[in-house]
């Protein structure tokens, strides 16, 4: 029985979940309240939701995982500014965020697919670096493009974006504290998790659809897809731009929780602790469901949160930066070298 | 003896386009520097000393590079594991405050060890992902750099005794951000000093580096890198000749690994400080990029591809700052345009070899059809 | 057969190793002027003392004073010349021929070195501040 | 005096998971010796030659029964490795070059001439430097045994395939040891003079004291080169012959043997006139079955067999026709051209096809069989899909009812052996899953149904079963029937006519009551007269 379980659920998944769990035992021992704790939890697992959710299409679709993430983190972030730029506030200001930020999202995730069909078999590689020299390209584009509102732009030069914008006065919140509510110290951030919900209905409901059925059906054997009268490439394609936009919409979510707007290096690293949660929760490089990406995000996310605070309560230092890269990579180096066993 | 009557099937006529494509990189980079170097408003002696310096720190660790790829295992994101290694070397030797020659040996004997473990380490892993051997070792990068952070942020100075305190922290353990290496800074490149007009030549750092080539040279020439050359291209065929691959590959990064560890020291040396946790970081990269700037791709890779590459890449890297700041008042701009184009640089020569290799496959199979559809 | 040369081998880079850390390592010579009690017994600050460690250029020491010096190698020469109360007459030159080896620093008093003593090596001061 | 023969067999055997492939093979072999080894695909050849060499897949499945006696000792090779230093090399089917290494690297592959050093000593002889002159020299002289020229510096990526040929068994001959050859089908890429100076080659070889063994389809070839010819079929040694004395015809008989027409059913489906699927002038690039001009008519209501062997490329016409493989020609169906290249074109037709690739292309393994069975069907013809209610017809999502109904129904009338439409593909046998994909075949209510390889890897009830579904579906919905397969017994029992490709061209096609000789012949490249194949491509006979 606990094999089986086991078995199923893999050993890094155990181990990383009695760990999460132990972590959350010792928390009131040592002084850390479980209530902010979990809260803290949950609001992370709000923030960061959508953009795990943004892997699946892809990963369905067979393109591997999406280190390219950025590229829809960076959509994201020009509807933000844009939406700021026209001075728009509250939840029409947001909207207007994820309206702006979904077509740049689609033309970039259309272009992206394109050259990802260019190189299949190589796709995780050059994701990687296609984000990391968009993000590069971006920080040019963040100093030279004609923003002018005074918020979001370095008050001495008068030109060029700074590093960190606030939203407070746009849409700070704006769905975290949509019918949100307080017990105690416990914040939960409700309209944040409805709308996650929300996307994770579309996901659902998109993976139902036929295009959902081929989508699967390439990722699972494209050879049978395109047997069975399905143009594998265009599938593809679709995949990237829906992984595009999700991001897009991810990083938006996460900004309006987080309260600032992050440019340049920001979204550099953004990929790397997303592939990781979604494998965390059990997905492999050609297979992902909603099921993967909620557990994932909240063991992942869980981690994050707890080990600053108990083991540093602990051992009374902060070791939560190394558990965090060791644990995020040895997720993806796992995923990496299982795959390899079972398809070469 | 009767001479078969056939030409080859496969004639080496490749036109213009692949060839442009074979040189895609290195072009556009020569383009860059010609437009950028005037912009720059640099000196030629200026230019010239800062290159000089910069083969001299930079071309052992692209050098490492090459044996993975003859070895058809790719370009070695790995190597960041040896640096690490070099590292660690480096910190001992600073504790012990051994100097000059002796302590840049001394770090490389103790470096040794470690960059064989993780080399070995590295190699198994690669070769439970084979066809994927890059981005496994990317990412196994990040990830001993996290058991690296583990070691010595955390363990040095608590599990392993360091007893010099300048490199500890405050707490009492883990090792300081930025390690001055007073005691070997630039001890082998003014080993033998030459002085030409205002232009110094680190001789002796040039003189390993020719040494490293010869390693390569007469590597190629011996039986284990004939092995690694048909298993490059070939793993089945390799196989069935009954040469190990797996234990080849593994010798290969193990190689790799190592030589990166004395990359490492020597790149150090020269810099003079030791950030210990960001300067193995970049190594990967900036090799990486410069390999492929000077005209490497992911299977093939010669000396002359370094050389050309630190070149260019490194002439490129002096004058962007400035060439940004002359042209769009903002030296910000150059920053950040070093940065993507060394990203660019890889996913451009990443992308250039994904479509070489669909584009031959393609090419290998019409080549087996024949006669059919010609009739 | 192998296996031996690969330990024959293994050995001589331990041995090169060691040999290293011998002919490399760096000692902090630090170089003392202060009155010292040694055996019950008083020994005062030196006027004027000008120290040459490997003939580099002298140092001058005043009472009370401490200077430090580095010096490489597992053998280092010093000189001590001892002053006059004017600093201006040499009344007695030391020359002396220190081994360090292995271990790391040091401090040299010269009260004890103008007395003749055998014990003027003493343990560095780093040392001893970090085992109080 | 006596010969003691270099290489004897005694009695092998050999058993696949309980189905008997190899039974009580005895031969021998002497010195000098080219002996003929001939039989339909599946025959055992490969199974005998993979036990003489000591292949893995022999010993991971059970070994084999029987004795092998080199030079008068018996022997058991645990790996290829230990046959090679026994003495004993092989030239396979597949190149094994390295494309980017010379002539003289790739002989001597792994067995380099090295110049010693001291570094030798403490590491590993792999330190070594490569004595390039000596290589050259060993190179040249392997060369030059087979009698032709090839220059030692040549690239192997640069050479014509014969060259290639040549290359793999000079590699063989440079092993000092080399005292039987063994050759899979070593003409088959060559043209006709490559083929001459090979067999040559080979009668030199022999002539220097090296025993051969020669497997080839050209009878032609083996009859000039053997001296003796080993007819193996089903398992069982048919005739040890000596080549001189065998006729071709004779040989051909030999090999397809059995004659099945009195079981043969009678058929009660009717065949009309009317040409249901045309084919001209047709190519296909798929890899090892290649196409080069493909021509012949389909009648409505026929079953119509494609056969021959492996690699003549018959698997490439339905793949080709099902734009699975790049390709050319023209392809009508019902006298309207078929868009080549777009399988999505000969779907929306209605054609349904079942690949040989079972694993590869014929089921999506992973996922359950109601998905396997409709998914086509789903995106051809845009069944199984349910308007979404709030949204009408607008998005339309997946029907899981119907899906299972539809499956339900399959699992049902085709006796699918599983725990439900919900159990992956995986999981079921060969057999369950080959019904599989014709349930995802019939489930696209076909005009025109493509099959390849029906019964390959299925057991015997299976094979039965299946056939007898193919037949019935054939009757009942009067549906065109397509079938490709290697067994030329099955296509005879089941098809009206039986097409045998030959080098990628129909090389004649035949009543599939005619006598098996005649299917023989074809087979090994006896192509019929000009007269009779026109007549026989539209099926006026």
């Amino acid at each position: 029985m606990l094999k089986k379980f086991i078995a199923t659920a893999g050993w890094p998944r155990v181990i990383i979940g009695l760990f999460l769990l132990a972590l959350f035992v010792t928390a009131p021992f040592v002084g850390v309240r479980i209530s902010t704790s979990l809260s803290d939890t949950l609001v992370r697992f709000g923030m960061n939701g959508v953009m795990v959710l943004a892997m699946i299409p892809m990963v369905q679709a067979g393109c591997g995982l999406n280190f390219g993430l950025p590229l829809g983190v960076i959509a994201g972030l020009l509807g933000a500014t844009m939406s700021i730029e026209f001075g728009v506030r509250g939840a029409l200001g947001f909207a207007t965020a994820i309206g702006l930020s979904i077509p740049i999202a689609a033309i970039l995730g259309y272009g992206y697919g394109q050259l990802l069909n260019r190189v299949k078999g190589d796709e995780m590689m050059i994701a990687t670096y296609v984000g990391f020299s968009s993000v590069a390209f971006m920080c040019m584009a963040w100093l030279l493009l004609p923003y002018k509102n005074p918020t979001m732009v370095w008050g001495y030069q008068g030109t060029g974006l700074r590093t960190t914008i606030s939203v407070d006065n746009y849409w700070s919140h704006i769905l975290s504290d949509f019918l949100s509510f307080k017990i105690g110290t416990f914040y939960f951030p409700t309209g944040m998790f409805l709308f996650f919900a929300a996307m994770c209905f579309l996901i659902w409901l998109f993976m139902k659809t036929k295009t959902g059925t081929a989508m699967t059906a390439v990722g699972s054997n494209p050879e049978f897809a395109r047997a069975g009268g399905v143009n594998v490439d265009r599938m593809r394609v679709i995949s990237v731009v829906l992984s595009t936009i999700f991001g897009a919409i991810g990083i938006l979510v996460y900004e309006q929780s987080f309260g600032f707007i992050q440019l340049y290096m920001g979204p550099f690293y953004m990929a790397l602790p997303t592939v990781a949660a979604i494998l965390l929760g059990g997905a492999s490089v050609n297979r992902a469901t909603i099921f993967n990406v909620v557990v994932g995000t909240f063991l992942f996310q869980g981690i994050l949160t707890m080990t600053p605070s108990v083991i540093n309560s602990v051992l009374k230092t902060d070791m939560s930066e190394v558990i965090r890269i060791i644990v995020s990579n040895g997720m993806i180096l796992y995923a990496l070298t299982r795959k390899a066993q079972v398809k070469r | 003896m009767s001479r078969l009557d056939r030409g080859p099937d496969k004639k080496r006529n490749r036109g213009v386009g692949s060839l442009l494509a074979d040189y895609a990189v290195p072009v556009i980079f020569i383009v860059i520097s010609v437009v950028a170097i005037p912009l720059s408003d640099f000196s030629a002696t200026y230019l010239i000393q800062e290159l000089l310096v910069r083969i001299g720190r930079n071309s052992f660790l692209i050098l490492s590079l090459l044996i993975p790829i003859m070895a058809g295992m790719g370009l070695n994101f790995g190597m960041v594991l040896g640096a690490m290694a070099g590292q660690i070397g480096l910190i001992f030797v600073s504790d012990w405050a051994v100097v000059g020659i002796p302590g840049i040996v001394l770090a490389m004997i103790i470096g040794t060890p470690v960059a064989v473990a993780l080399g070995i380490l590295c190699g198994e892993v690669l070769n439970r992902a084979k066809g994927q051997e890059m981005v496994t070792s990317y990412i196994l990068g990040f990830f001993i750099n996290g058991v690296y952070q583990l070691f010595v942020l955390y363990f040095m100075g608590w599990l392993i005794p360091i007893s010099n305190p300048a490199l500890v922290l405050s707490r009492g353990h883990g090792i300081r951000n930025a390690i001055s290496l007073t005691g070997i800074r630039m001890v082998l490149d003014r080993l033998i000093p030459l002085q030409v007009g205002t232009v110094t030549i680190p001789v002796a750092t040039y003189l390993v580096i020719a040494a490293f080539c010869f390693f390569i040279l007469w590597f190629r020439k011996t039986k284990l890198g004939q092995d690694m050359r048909a298993i490059g291209q070939d793993m089945a065929v390799a196989d069935s000749a009954g040469i190990p691959v797996n234990r080849t590959r593994v010798i290969a990064i193990v190689i790799s690994t190592v030589l990166a560890c004395y990359g490492q020291i020597i790149f150090l040396q020269n810099m003079g400080t030791l950030n210990t946790y960001n300067s193995h970081d970049q190594a990967g990269m900036f090799s990486i990029a410069a390999l492929l700037i000077g005209g490497a791709s992911v299977s093939r890779a010669g000396i002359g591809n370094v050389f050309l590459g630190v070149v260019l890449f490194h002439l490129m890297f002096i004058v962007a700052p400035k060439a940004g700041r002359n042209l769009m008042g903002e030296a910000q701009i150059g920053e950040y345009f070093r940065v993507f184009v060394s990203y660019g640089i890889i996913a451009l020569a990443l992308v250039l070899h994904a479509w070489k290799r669909l584009r031959d496959r393609a090419e290998a199979r019409r080549s087996l059809r024949g006669p059919a559809g010609k009739e | 057969m192998r296996h031996f040369l690969r330990l024959l081998l293994l050995a001589l880079v331990v041995l090169l190793g060691t040999w290293l850390v011998y002919i490399g390592r760096e000692h902090q010579v630090f170089l003392d002027n202060k009155t010292i009690e040694v055996d019950g017994q008083s020994f005062r600050a030196l006027k004027s003392v000008k120290v040459s460690v490997n003939g580099a250029e002298p140092v001058e020491l005043l009472p009370r004073d401490r200077d430090l010096a580095l010096v490489v190698g597992p053998a280092f020469r010093i000189r001590v010349e001892v002053m006059d109360e004017w600093g201006e007459e040499v009344v007695k030159t030391i020359d002396r021929e220190l081994t360090p080896g292995f271990s790391r620093d040091m401090m040299l008093s010269m009260p004890l070195l103008a007395a003749d003593r055998e014990d003027w090596v003493r343990p560095s001061p780093t040392v001893q501040q970090e085992a109080p | 005096m006596p010969e003691v023969p270099l290489l004897k067999l005694e009695n092998i055997g050999k058993e696949y998971f309980g189905n008997r492939v190899l039974a009580d093979v005895s031969f021998s072999l002497n010195r000098g010796e080219i002996l003929g080894l001939v039989g339909e695909n599946g025959a055992g050849k490969s199974t005998l030659m993979n036990i003489l060499f000591g292949m893995p897949v022999i010993s991971g499945t059970g070994g084999y029964e029987g004795n092998i006696v080199l030079d008068g000792e018996v022997i058991r090779f645990g790996s290829p490795f230990d046959a090679l230093a026994a003495g004993i090399g092989m030239v396979h089917q597949e190149f094994s070059l390295i494309p980017g290494f010379s002539a003289a690297e790739n002989i001597l592959l792994n067995r380099e001439e090295l110049n010693k050093s001291l570094l030798e000593t403490v590491f590993s002889e792999r330190l070594n430097t490569l004595d390039r002159p000596g290589m050259r020299a060993r190179a040249a002289r392997a060369i030059k045994t087979l009698g032709v020229d090839i220059g030692v510096d040549t690239i192997a990526a640069e050479m014509p395939v014969g060259y290639k040929q040549f290359i793999e068994i000079a590699r063989e001959i440079d092993r000092t040891r080399t005292r039987v050859l063994v050759l899979d089908e070593p003409t088959a890429v060559l043209t006709e003079t490559e083929a001459r100076i090979l067999l040559d080659a080979l009668r030199k070889l022999a002539d220097g004291g090296i025993a051969i063994i020669f497997i080839s389809h050209r009878l032609q070839e083996i009859k000039s080169l053997c001296d003796r010819i080993l007819v193996l079929r089903d398992g069982n040694v048919i005739r040890d012959s000596d080549a001189r004395s065998a006729s071709i015809r004779d040989i051909a008989a030999w090999m397809v043997g059995r004659n099945v027409e009195e079981d043969r059913p009678v058929r009660a489906g009717t065949i009309s006139d009317e040409v249901a699927l045309s084919v001209r002038d047709l190519w296909v690039d798929m890899p090892g079955e290649t196409v080069r001009n493909a021509a012949f008519d389909v009648h409505k209501g026929e079953i119509f067999g494609i056969g021959g062997l492996a690699g003549q490329g018959k698997l490439g016409i339905p793949n080709g026709i099902m734009g699975l493989y790049p390709a050319g020609g023209t392809v009508s169906l019902f006298g309207r051209e078929v868009e080549l290249n777009k399988p999505r074109k000969a779907l929306d037709r209605g054609m349904a096809f079942v690949s040989e690739d079972r694993r590869g292309v014929g089921l999506l393994l992973g996922e359950r069989i109601d998905w396997n069975i409709t998914f086509t069907g789903m995106q051809v013809q845009n069944r199984f899909l349910k308007g979404l209610p709030l949204l009408g017809n607008l998005v339309r999502l997946r029907d899981d009812d119907a899906i299972a109904a539809e499956s339900e129904q399959y699992i049902k009338s085709l006796e699918i052996r599983c725990t439900g439409p919900a159990q992956r593909a995986v999981e079921l046998s060969g057999g369950n899953q080959q019904k599989v994909c014709l349930a995802k075949a019939f489930s696209m209510r076909p005009e025109l149904l493509l099959i390849c390889e029906p019964t390959r890897g299925i057991d015997v009830g299976a094979k039965e079963l299946v056939l007898n579904t193919l037949r019935r579906y054939n009757e009942e919905y009067g549906t065109t029937i397509l079938i490709t397969s290697s067994e030329l017994e099955e296509l005879r029992s089941v098809c009206d006519r039986v097409a045998i490709v030959g080098e990628g061209k129909i090389a004649g096609i035949l009543p599939a009551i005619s006598p098996a000789e005649r299917f023989g012949l074809l087979m090994m490249g006896d192509v019929e007269d000009e007269g009779a194949q026109k007549e026989a491509v539209t099926g006026n006979a």
